[in-house]
């Protein structure tokens, strides 16, 4: 079973995709599934362990159950101020 | 009320300021965080901030409301600034008021560090040598 | 350079703030004491502040001094205005610029505190009732 | 032997003594002494004790010499901010 989700991408992910978003047929059923095909695709030098993930603008677990149409975004380390 | 927000505009901080005058409050202390010319060493040419906007706002408020329940505070506002920054560029704001000082300090330094630990916004540092990166993104694969 | 002032005009806060720009300073810190509508259970109507000015001036410039020597901050001033005062009106400022928050913070707080304790300024409430009265002088003889 | 020196009140002093500023020809060798003269004169209310003491704009203790000329200012509870 695959999903189609929208990916965006910020900050150092961002650049290291060249894109700031896209649409992904996935068979990854949770956000760290999701995480490990794209770090593939993209080269991603994050770890999973270094990020956090949102889904529909709330964070959420990493097995968080994905759905047809959800946003996700992996949130690199932050550095406000 | 509390308000956080995110913007693209340079901060416009008598106005921050201005909107916050209560006479029931007797103290107000504001933090800003100015970009400044160099960090760990390296000599800074200007920085790059973005945010994730939606969960940056909704966090901010999560943070804003936890400085409200935890001290004796009349209000509280923060503003974070994102885009192209200069050297001497106000990055962040964020101000307090409360009817004795104690409370306001406590308050305000609770939210600029909840805010630069939990809030989805993240700065890339342009140095004066070429270089560039990341703040806390030089991690190498496990 | 530190600098305490004692000052009869209004206090003109973004006068105040610009002249501590600095590209070295990542953090800067403000407190600002208003006048409220109330204390100790009273409703104030206005107050007055006088101070003893040449003695106000040195003792607020040791405890500048002090705030130097005790905290890694760049600069930090202070301005007490004196006069007749309404609600909501400007008393103290005091700002602090550093290179990392925490010690404007710290060395803000330590500035406000000594100034209320130890500089020869005094306040006189007057009160919605129409009684009045000078802050701390309420002392019976011995 | 008397010597004279100028007074100069705030606050509450200035209240009950009625004036902001007196020359004094005293017989008072210090602070304590001519602090304890002029509560009598001018019926202040607040003990030594509640005070502190200035001469020539600069703290001084209590026992401290006076000498002709020299700016005397009883210094109330301050209440800054």
């Amino acid at each position: 079973m695959t999903r189609t989700v929208t990916v965006q991408y910020f900050a150092l992910l961002r650049e290291q995709a060249r894109r700031t978003e896209e649409q992904i047929a996935t068979a990854a059923g949770t956000p760290a599934a999701l995480y490990a095909e794209l770090r593939v695709r993209h080269g991603f030098t994050l770890p999973e362990r270094a990020l956090k993930v949102a889904v529909n603008d709330e964070f959420a677990p990493w097995d968080h159950a994905l759905h047809e149409g959800d946003r996700v975004v992996f949130i690199p380390p932050v550095a406000g101020g | 009320m509390p308000h956080f927000a995110i913007s693209s505009q340079p901060l416009d901080t008598p106005a921050l300021r201005a909107a916050m005058n209560d006479v029931r409050a007797g103290g107000f202390v504001c933090f800003e965080g100015w970009v400044r010319d160099s960090n760990d060493g390296r000599r800074v040419l200007r920085l790059g901030y973005e945010a994730f906007v939606p969960l940056a706002e909704k966090e901010g408020m999560r943070i804003l409301g936890e400085a409200m329940s935890n001290y004796p505070i009349f209000d509280i506002r923060c503003v974070h600034r994102i885009g192209t920054l200069e050297l001497g560029d106000l990055a962040v704001w964020v101000g307090v008021s409360s009817q004795h000082r104690g409370a306001a300090f406590d308050a305000c330094r609770y939210v600029i560090d909840e805010v630069k630990s939990r809030v989805p916004i993240w700065k890339k540092e342009h140095y004066v040598d070429g270089d560039s990166g990341w703040i806390n993104c030089h991690i190498l694969p496990a």
